[in-house]
């Protein structure tokens, strides 16, 4: 069996990965694959930490993450569709009515 | 202390404790049903029976109004709001609702339940203001209707509303962190939708985005947070986590202090405290003025909620003779988030926008006095009868976010009424306002210097509650050890007094930028086209006027508001 | 006794006002100036009513109150009511006699301002606000708690704002908010003090009307029982670093609103665009607060940081007085003038306290009671100057003498009420002021150079009225061409009301000046009670005498 | 006088009423204004009520009654003070208050106000009142005749009287602070009747200067007041002149009282116009004559000499014995310069009221000499017990009081007349140009304004038309170049003698001593210029020519003041030399003509050799030199045809022979620099305004620059600051949600550190 602490690592390194791509790539459904990535690295800590303290809790709470990485990438989807028809691009740099 | 009653799901007593959270359920299927059902009709197969089952087809007049789906949501909000106030009245019983293996899953006690009152009332207020607003010409929208949205699509709205409160209510009974960020991320992602409502509208849509991808980036952040304390502590109920973290050695706190770190920016983004800010001006501006409203009061509450579970609960300051470990990141928090709020909200020409800042303003007075709890008892000598102290500043919180719905809220339904008839984006749009309808333009006044803090109005009280706590906790019993011949000096005092004193040179900041909305209001001409008199709709003058007798009795008269939130801050913690 | 401050002082001229506004925003415009006749007769009636309570109170008609005789932390009419029980804060009203000339002076004005300027436009909105006005500035002087006081001084920020930001001069937005924010910035400076000072009372000595919250007390009467408990004790009421830094925090805040130099500029912009009205209750009454604040909080219960800080009020008033007047002489704005002109006045105050000397007090107290007459005549000469030669200059109108004779002789006579000529209100304060000062400067060893300054400010004050007066009422005559500002129309005196007001204005700084003991007496008495009750017992020995 | 039981308090009948001599005035002032206001140009109020000057004559005339009652009562009783005593009373109250002297107690303090009466208060009281009527006569002769004047006279008027109550109250209060109470009083009216013909530029900035220039003075007297408190703890003449007191003051304090006095004293030479505040005075003749000879010549500008007379007492005081001696120098210094310079300034003015101003300049130095001096001998002698160093000092002081009364006659009376010259001269420029209106057409552009009434360049020849007017100013002159016998002779011998005697002591004291006998010859000189020039030698214009009698109204006081003037060799023989003694010199009590003979014989056969050679020397230099050059430069006989009285015929003969005998050409002075600096005043003026402009104006233009720029543009730059903040911060919402990731990205890490950082 793998080290949980292996496991921790790379979803330490999953997280920053996500978190990194989030703020350097331009293009929104890239940046929702790096939440999505960051979330995953959650639900990985969660198992670990499930298979580390031997608590069934850890599992729930992967599954529920997961429901709530679905449901947000189907918002996120539709809210881009709706970003693209106004605004005929995603870029997040290029989407800027609104400042200051 | 009432006797705690634990319950198992849909157990006995289960359908009185969570009264307000079944009555949001039934309204939520209501909403879903009630516009849908027409004279729809089922044929049985291989007959030419029709049975009427009255889903789809040609709908009813009475279904299709587009404004059923608003009453049927302010029913909804408002039943959940005054079930919750019946409950108040009735003496609130301490009822736990417990998983099979005993673990608490929600509480209902006087700090979840006047939370809800927080929700319920700002999401009511929305929601009946909304009523005849929701129209597709929003900002820089491309569509331009003069039409209501038919009400399949106003039933979108109210029902994201309502699940929205669902989750609000959520988090505001969870003992467990995990179904907390679950309530979270209900009401999140209602908010998400409801901030991008306005697909027909460029700004609409951009805040949305903006909103969600902050948010979500935020929420993720949280996530990770909450697993790593779940490595550390192989649970997530409060109360595990806060045995945990009490008994851990300062030298084996790495891992829980990022994560609750972490979760620190889940919840930081709710409560748009600086740097986790950025994304709410936009979707302030960008969402319909009541979403905003909600936004600024309900969801802030919520991100509130969180963070005095996690640093009052789990992270709380040491009972001993020491203050808690994350005081001086709060106060940094506290004091860049207040001076950054006020200083960007100073030059802000967009009273939405303004409005977002000032939010982010009010979240650094609500983190200082967080701040204040942190240091409840940093001195044994002084500290006095810091559980006191503490409860008083929780007090304060609770009770100014309780206020603000009447005038945070009350501003963006002032807002929301100009907004309907074209853009807002301007202080100008104000203009005039004192000419067109004087009393709107005296509330809008009310609120404003309400926010500032000017007395006789709620927000002075609230201001004045958290400063007296700040200021409690950094003085401590030192009077009466004065009169026992102590000698103090200034420094003596915690560094938190200097919070209050950085508080306060904020308002004066924020009074500028107040006072330029009554200025525009009472003295510049409306702008061009806007001459005439404002759109009509008793609904929101209604909502309006409700705001500003309750920031004026508030203000006035708040003992019994003040007494409410005393017991509701004393529920949180009975060690105090 | 009954409470005949709470309700008929305070409750009525807020609450009618209220009620009559609420009226008039929901009627039609042109309905409003139909209704802009009853309002205006009505809030002279109300203001009226008002004066007649205070005189009557003055004359021992209501309860047989004497104003002189009155110990120190003593209060007459007095009555408390429970309003925010958890943090100990209670609605407490009372007078005494540093309060009650304050009081009397604001009712007295309020008929007055509403005479002076009885044809101000969009009456049926401005005449209701003067009176709120004048209820908050009640509250102010009434108020013994300080969560109400505060609430109070605040409260009259909010109808000033609206006096000068809807009826004021072409610069009012400006002026109205940097009058707002500059005095609010200094009064929640303030708030944190009193706060701060709420939170040093020791809860373990059981505080009267304390909060069951809190454990304290925002009770005036009982901190400053505790304050002279502690003070004669020997000791600094809190400790000598705590006692100097609250110190410090109310004063800031009621240097801002006296003004102070270099707290003063709000008040030029302030005045300059206030209407006239606002102008004189400004000047006549809301400046005093300041004052009044200084007496009845720092002053009471901080008597050794007043001592500590002697020197520096000495120097920021002899500052304020200098600077004042040498400013006055480079304007050539009447109302900017004026306004710098109070600004050297208030200087004068601050001297009388800085003295430490019951005279010097005395002559504080009965400074803000003259310049509370005579300002607002002032202010309502330069109103009228403005509303008839439409301009401010100093010199846009000559020879006032020959075709404005009423406006004429009221600015002599303002003006000469207000550089302290002898039988006018004002003469008897600066001569006290004076007489207290070199008192104190021989008695303490100070350096004579300390009246320089006063000195210097008697001649100059008397060079910019007289340079103003030689550019207005003199010269010109019949070959001065009125200012182009008048368009050619015939140059109008005062009107009725505004002689009316003017007639008022001087027969007070008249009889104020000819008898003073009549408001002085019971100054006089506070003074002797706070240094019998207060100063003496505490500092008597602190300065081994000298 | 001083170390008297100053506590005697004597019942008196008229007493109770001495207040009435204030308050009717001050009532009518009040009665005048309003029925003026009402009334104006109403033709009963206009011709019947001389707009306010008949209810004005009335009110002065029961003053006066009202005073010589008083007067008469001090008198009889003759004793030597009588006053409210402090305990009693009715003394009102004005002010209570307390002051702390470090103990444990506050100790009371009072301001009353009462009435207090002795010698110097009773012969001022007397000027003051007599000449108020008599000019309040006079001004309706001169003002209500007057077309400029029209609809105006009731401010005149109301004025006059107000300033009236100021000049008595003044006299009559019983302590410094009512003192300087009533002369603020009579500032202000001296301000508002300067400036009567407030449409004229020269008026506005005369009277202006005139309230400046004062109140510079009364700055420093205030100051004074406020140290002579401190020391006294009162200001009550009763408590302040208290011997008892005055010694326990003297024992620590006598430097601070003179210091007190010293500042005082400033305070009268701003209202006495002496140098260096002498600038207002001849611009304050702006003003309508009958101000000028009321508040200019004969009363205001005596209060300074009376504020200073009050001081005796403390110069006579035995405590204080040679600690005031200084403060006596300075006073006499001040006025020695202050004679010489005006009497030096007044040889080249042409206009006639300025000429009188000057010389009111130059008189009063006179007095203020005589007081310095008499100051000085009873600091320094031991008066108290040596009978002849008593006598000494007592004629001394009353030298210089009995001159105060001289010129004070004598000037009002010229003031007068110069009036009635001019209004007559006006007269008759205005009827010649009406006239010419007919004849000559190109006249038309010839306004009154291009003619000055009161230049004596538009005079000569005057006596044949106004004989008593030139009596009256004759007569005037005299008395105030003091040829014998007449008038000022009297009391000027006894200041100059005086200022030697004292001379003779304290070498200093040669500078006023020298300046005053200086001052004799030039007195002489111009006062006789300016008789000569005015109604001597021929019409010097055609208007001139056409001037013709005055009316009634203007005659009678003249007439009365003549009487009086020529009267004083009565006074003199009364004794009145000896006004300000004690018990043991009282008033005629030799009886006239032994009094009479006493003066003579002191006067004119000194048995001191050195005071019989300077009697002599004064007389020769005030009444031969002086006038002898007058003559020889501007004397001249009448046009033909035109006779005059008899008594002034031989005058008139004398000048013109000796003009004719005499005459040189004085035009090298004339066009000297020195000359040019006289007609300019010796430059003071200038000084002043230049110090005025560049310094005090400059300075607060600065001041005010500042106080926007600085004071007010740091709380504005904190304004601009927080908005330019305020774009930086919006600035760092770029409006790029990557932007936002970022910086959430950046608070993590923050927190975490801080966290961290903490653990």
């Amino acid at each position: 069996m793998i080290d949980p602490a292996l496991v921790s690592a790379l979803s330490a390194l999953m997280f920053v990965i996500g978190l990194g791509g989030a703020f350097t790539r331009k293009n929104a459904i890239i940046v929702l694959m790096c939440i999505e990535l960051m979330l995953n690295a959650a639900n990985m800590q969660f198992a670990a930490a499930a298979v580390h303290h031997g608590d069934t809790t850890g599992w729930v709470y992967t599954l529920f993450a997961i429901a709530i990485a679905a449901s947000e990438v189907a918002i996120g989807l539709a809210i881009f569709l709706a970003v693209y028809g106004q605004h005929e691009t995603i870029s997040l740099d290029d989407v800027d009515v609104l400042k200051n | 202390m009432s006797n705690l009653t634990e319950i198992e799901p849909f157990g006995e007593g289960f359908v009185e404790a969570m009264g307000p959270e079944l009555i949001l359920f039934a309204g939520m299927l209501l909403l879903i049903i009630v516009p849908n059902l027409g004279q729809g009709t089922f044929r049985i197969p291989g007959t030419q029976l029709r049975l009427p089952w009255l889903l789809g087809g040609q709908r009813f007049e009475f279904t299709s109004d587009p404004r059923l789906p608003a009453w049927l949501a302010t029913f909804t909000l408002g039943g959940a709001f005054f079930n919750v106030l019946y409950t108040f009245s009735q003496g609130l019983d301490r009822v736990a609702i417990v998983s099979e293996s005993g673990k608490q899953l929600l509480l209902v006690n006087g700090f979840s339940r006047i939370f809800e009152l927080i929700f319920f009332g700002a999401l009511a207020l929305a929601a009946f203001s909304s009523m005849n607003r929701l129209r597709v010409n929003g900002v820089g929208s491309k569509v331009s209707e003069t039409e209501l949205f038919n009400n399949r699509r106003q039933a979108d709205f109210y029902i994201l509303m309502v699940t929205c409160a669902l989750g609000m209510s959520v988090v505001a009974l969870a003992q467990d962190l995990f179904v907390l960020f679950i309530g979270l991320e209900l009401a999140s992602f209602s908010t998400y939708v409801l901030v991008a409502f306005l697909k027909e509208s460029k700004v609409g849509v951009e805040s949305g985005m903006k909103y969600f991808i902050v948010g979500s980036v935020a929420s993720g952040v949280g996530l990770y947070g909450l697993s790593m304390l779940y490595l550390w502590a192989g649970s997530l109920q409060f109360d595990v986590l806060a045995t945990a973290f009490a008994t851990t050695s300062s030298t084996d706190m790495a891992l829980p202090l990022i994560g609750i770190g972490f979760v620190l920016v889940g919840f930081g983004f709710k409560v748009s405290a600086a740097p986790f800010h950025f994304a709410a001006p936009d979707a302030y501006a960008g969402a319909t003025s009541p979403v905003a409203g909600v936004l600024a009061t309900a969801s802030k509450a919520m991100g509130m909620i969180g963070l005095v579970r996690m640093l009052l609960i789990v992270a709380a300051p040491e009972t001993g003779d020491g203050s808690a470990i994350w005081l001086v990141c709060l106060g940094v928090l506290a004091a860049v988030t207040m001076t950054w709020g006020n200083l960007a909200a100073l030059g802000s020409d967009n009273p939405k926008r303004m409005l977002a800042y000032s939010s982010v303003a009010h979240a650094g007075y609500m983190l200082a006095a967080l701040t204040a709890v942190g240091a409840w008892n940093w001195d044994a000598a002084v500290s006095g009868d810091a559980g006191a102290a503490a409860v008083a500043v929780l007090t304060a919180v609770i009770f100014h976010l309780l206020v603000l719905v009447a005038f945070k809220l009350g501003a963006f339904l002032v807002l929301s009424i100009l907004e309907s008839e074209g853009d807002v984006s301007r202080l100008s749009s104000l203009g005039g306002l004192a000419k067109r309808e004087p009393l709107l333009a005296v509330s809008m006044f009310i609120f404003m210097i309400s926010l500032a803090g000017v007395p006789p109005m709620a927000g002075f009280l609230s201001k004045l509650l958290v400063i007296m706590g700040i200021v409690r906790v950094a003085v401590g019993d030192m009077g009466a050890e004065l009169a026992d011949g102590g000698i103090y000096a200034l420094g003596d005092m915690h560094w938190v007094w200097w919070l209050a004193l950085l508080m306060v040179l904020n308002s004066a900041i924020s009074m500028f930028y107040y006072l330029r909305v009554g200025v525009v209001m009472f003295f510049d001409e409306p702008e061009e086209g806007r001459e005439g008199p404002l759109p009509a709709g008793w609904q929101v003058r209604a909502a309006i006027f409700a705001c500003v007798l309750t920031t004026l009795i508030i203000g006035v008269a708040g003992d019994a508001v003040l007494r409410l939130c005393e017991m509701a801050a004393q529920s949180l913690n009975y060690d105090w | 006794m009954q409470d005949w401050i709470s309700l008929p002082l305070v409750g009525f001229p807020l609450i009618s006002s209220l009620l009559l506004l609420a009226f008039v925003s929901k009627v039609s415009e042109s309905m409003r100036n139909k209704l802009s006749d009853p309002i205006r007769m009505a809030c002279l009636v109300f203001s009226l009513v008002l004066l007649g309570i205070t005189t009557g109170m003055f004359f021992q008609y209501f309860g047989d109150v004497s104003w002189e005789g009155i110990g120190f932390n003593q209060y007459e009419y007095s009555h408390r009511y429970t309003w925010i029980e958890s943090l100990g804060i209670h609605w407490t009203v009372g007078l005494d006699a540093l309060s009650f000339p304050m009081v009397w002076l604001t009712t007295f004005l309020l008929p007055v301002t509403i005479i002076a300027t009885w044809n101000e436009k969009n009456g049926a909105t401005y005449f209701p606000i003067v009176l709120a006005m004048g209820g908050a500035l009640i509250g102010v002087f009434v108020a013994l708690d300080l969560f109400m006081f505060y609430v109070f001084w605040e409260l009259t920020l909010i109808p000033m704002f609206f006096l000068i930001l809807m009826w004021g001069g072409a610069d009012r937005k400006y002026a109205s908010q940097k009058f707002f924010i500059y005095t609010f910035t200094a009064s929640v400076v303030m708030l944190l003090g009193l706060i701060t000072l709420y939170f040093f009372q020791d809860p373990g000595n059981p505080l009267d009307y304390a909060g069951s919250m809190t454990g304290r007390s925002f009770d005036i009467p009982t901190i400053t029982q505790h304050a002279l408990a502690e003070n004669s004790n020997g000791n600094w009421y809190l400790g000598a670093n705590i006692q100097k830094v609250l110190f410090a925090m109310l004063m800031l805040g009621f240097l801002v609103k006296l003004p102070a130099v270099p707290f003063h500029t709000w008040l030029p912009d302030a005045h300059v665009q206030a209407p006239t009205g606002g102008s004189m209750l400004l000047a006549g009454v809301m400046l005093k607060m300041g004052a009044y604040g200084m007496f009845r909080l720092p002053i009471s219960l901080f008597p050794h940081a007043l001592e500590y800080f002697q020197l520096a009020l000495m120097i920021i008033g002899m500052v304020s007085l200098v600077w004042g007047a040498i400013v006055c002489l480079g304007q050539t704005n009447l109302k900017k003038m004026v306004a710098y002109s109070s600004v050297s006045h208030m200087g004068v105050i601050l001297i009388g306290i800085a003295t430490m000397q019951p005279m010097g007090w005395a002559a504080a107290l009965f400074m803000m009671f003259a310049h509370g007459i005579i300002s607002p005549m002032l202010f309502a000469v330069c109103g009228a100057f403005k509303h008839h030669y439409h301009s401010m200059e100093i010199g846009a109108m000559r020879g006032m003498a020959k075709h404005s004779p009423w406006i004429a002789t009221s600015m002599m006579f303002a003006w000469m009420a207000s550089l302290g000529l002898p039988l006018l209100a004002g003469f008897v304060a600066e001569l006290m002021m004076f007489i207290a000062l070199w008192y104190f400067i021989d008695a303490n060893g100070w350096s004579v150079f300390w009246m320089v300054g006063p000195a210097l400010v008697l001649a100059l004050t008397a060079a910019y009225y007289l340079w103003s007066m030689q550019r207005t009422i003199f010269e010109g005559g019949d070959e001065t061409q009125p200012p182009a500002s008048l368009h050619g129309e015939p140059v109008p005196d005062l009107a009725s009301p505004e002689k009316l007001a003017m007639l008022i204005l001087a027969a007070f700084t008249i009889l104020f000046g000819v008898m003073p003991w009549i408001g002085l007496d019971m100054m006089h008495d506070w003074t002797k009670q706070i240094f019998d009750g207060l100063i003496l017992p505490i500092l008597g020995d602190f300065n081994g005498g000298i | 006088m001083a170390g008297a039981d100053v506590t005697t308090t004597i019942q008196s009948e008229w007493l109770d009423f001495a207040p009435l001599i204030i308050l009717l005035p001050m009532v009518s002032f009040a009665v005048i204004l309003f029925l003026g206001r009402v009334f104006n140009g109403h033709p009963v109020w206009k011709n019947n009520l001389k707009e306010g000057g008949l209810i004005a004559l009335p009110v002065m005339g029961a003053s006066l009654v009202l005073s010589l009652l008083l007067i008469s009562e001090f008198l009889g009783g003759f004793n030597p003070l009588k006053v409210f005593d402090p305990e009693v009373a009715d003394k009102i109250a004005w002010v209570n208050s307390a002051v702390w002297n470090g103990g444990s107690t506050v100790t009371p303090v009072s301001f009353g106000f009462g009435i207090y009466v002795d010698h110097v208060t009773v012969m001022l009281l007397f000027v003051a009142a007599f000449l108020c009527l008599l000019i309040n006569t006079f001004s309706i002769g001169y003002m209500n005749t007057d077309p400029i004047n029209d609809n105006r006279n009731h401010r005149f008027y109301a004025e006059f009287v107000l300033f009236c109550s100021g000049m008595l109250g003044m006299v009559l209060s019983d302590s410094f602070l009512w003192l300087f109470i009533f002369w603020e009083i009579m500032g202000l009216c001296s301000y508002l009747l300067i400036g009567f013909y407030y449409e004229r530029p020269s008026a506005a900035s005369a009277a202006k200067k005139a309230f400046l220039t004062t109140r510079i003075g009364d700055v420093f007297l205030m100051i004074g007041l406020v140290m002579l408190w401190d020391l006294f703890g009162s200001l009550d003449y009763a408590v302040v002149f208290d011997t008892h007191n005055i010694e326990e003051v003297a024992k620590h304090s006598a430097g601070t009282l003179q210091w007190a006095l010293g500042l005082m004293f400033i305070g009268a030479v701003g209202k006495s116009a002496q140098f260096p505040l002498h600038v207002w005075l001849p611009d304050a003749m702006e003003g309508p004559t009958p101000v000028s000879a009321l508040i200019h010549a004969a009363t205001m500008v005596n209060a300074g000499l009376y504020l200073v007379a009050r001081m005796f007492p403390f110069f006579g005081a035995e405590a204080l014995h040679g600690d005031l001696e200084d403060l006596a120098f300075i006073i006499a210094a001040v006025g020695g310069i202050t004679a010489v310079m005006a009497a030096a300034i007044a040889f080249v003015q042409m206009d006639l009221k300025k000429v009188l101003a000057y010389s009111t300049m130059s008189q009063l130095a006179y007095i203020f000499t005589g007081l310095g001096c008499a100051m000085y001998l009873a600091n320094t002698l031991d008066w108290h017990h040596d009978d002849d160093a008593h006598y000494i000092v007592v004629v001394a002081f009353g030298a210089a009081l009995f001159h105060l009364f001289n010129h004070a006659m004598a000037k009002g009376m010229l003031f007068m007349a110069s009036g009635s010259v001019i209004h007559e001269v006006h007269h008759a420029h205005h009827h010649l140009h009406h006239h010419d209106d007919h004849g000559d057409g190109h006249h038309d552009g010839h306004h009154d304004d291009d003619f000055d009434a009161q230049s004596m360049e538009n005079m000569g020849g005057l006596a044949s038309k106004m004989p008593i007017t030139a009596t009256a100013m004759l007569v005037g002159s005299a008395s105030i170049m003091g040829l014998p016998l007449i008038g000022g002779f009297w009391s000027k011998e006894g200041i100059i003698a005086n200022a030697w005697r004292v001379a003779q002591d304290d070498p200093r004291f040669f500078l006023p001593a020298t300046c005053v006998l200086i001052g004799a010859a030039m007195t002489g000189f111009y006062m006789s210029r300016m008789w000569f020039k005015t109604f001597a030698g021929k019409p010097n214009n055609e208007v001139a020519a056409h001037v013709g009698p005055t009316n009634t109204w203007i005659k009678t006081p003249l007439f009365i003041l003549t009487f009086v003037t020529l009267s004083s060799v009565i006074f003199a023989g009364l004794g009145f030399t000896h006004w300000a003694s004690d018990n043991s010199y009282e008033l005629g009590e030799k009886g006239l003509l032994k009094g009479l003979v006493y003066e003579l014989e002191h006067a004119f056969a000194n048995s001191d050799a050195f005071f019989f050679i300077l009697t002599y020397v004064a007389i020769f230099l005030g009444a031969i030199v002086g006038p002898g050059l007058a003559m020889a430069l501007y004397g001249g006989k009448l046009a033909d045809g035109e006779e005059t009285k008899p008594w002034m015929r031989p005058v008139i003969q004398l000048s013109a022979w000796v003009n004719k005998r005499f005459h040189f050409d004085n035009s090298a002075f004339a066009e000297s620099s020195l000359a040019t600096a006289l007609e300019n005043r010796l430059y003071i003026d200038e000084y002043y305004d230049k110090a005025m402009v560049n310094i005090v104006a400059g300075f607060s233009n600065k001041a005010a620059e500042a106080d926007s720029e600085v004071i007010d543009g740091t709380i504005k730059a904190i304004e601009s600051g927080s908005q330019s903040l305020s774009s930086i911060v919006r600035s760092m919402t770029t409006g790029s949600a990557r932007d936002y990731i970022l910086m959430v990205a950046v608070g993590t890490l923050a927190i975490f550190m801080l966290i961290w950082g903490v653990a």
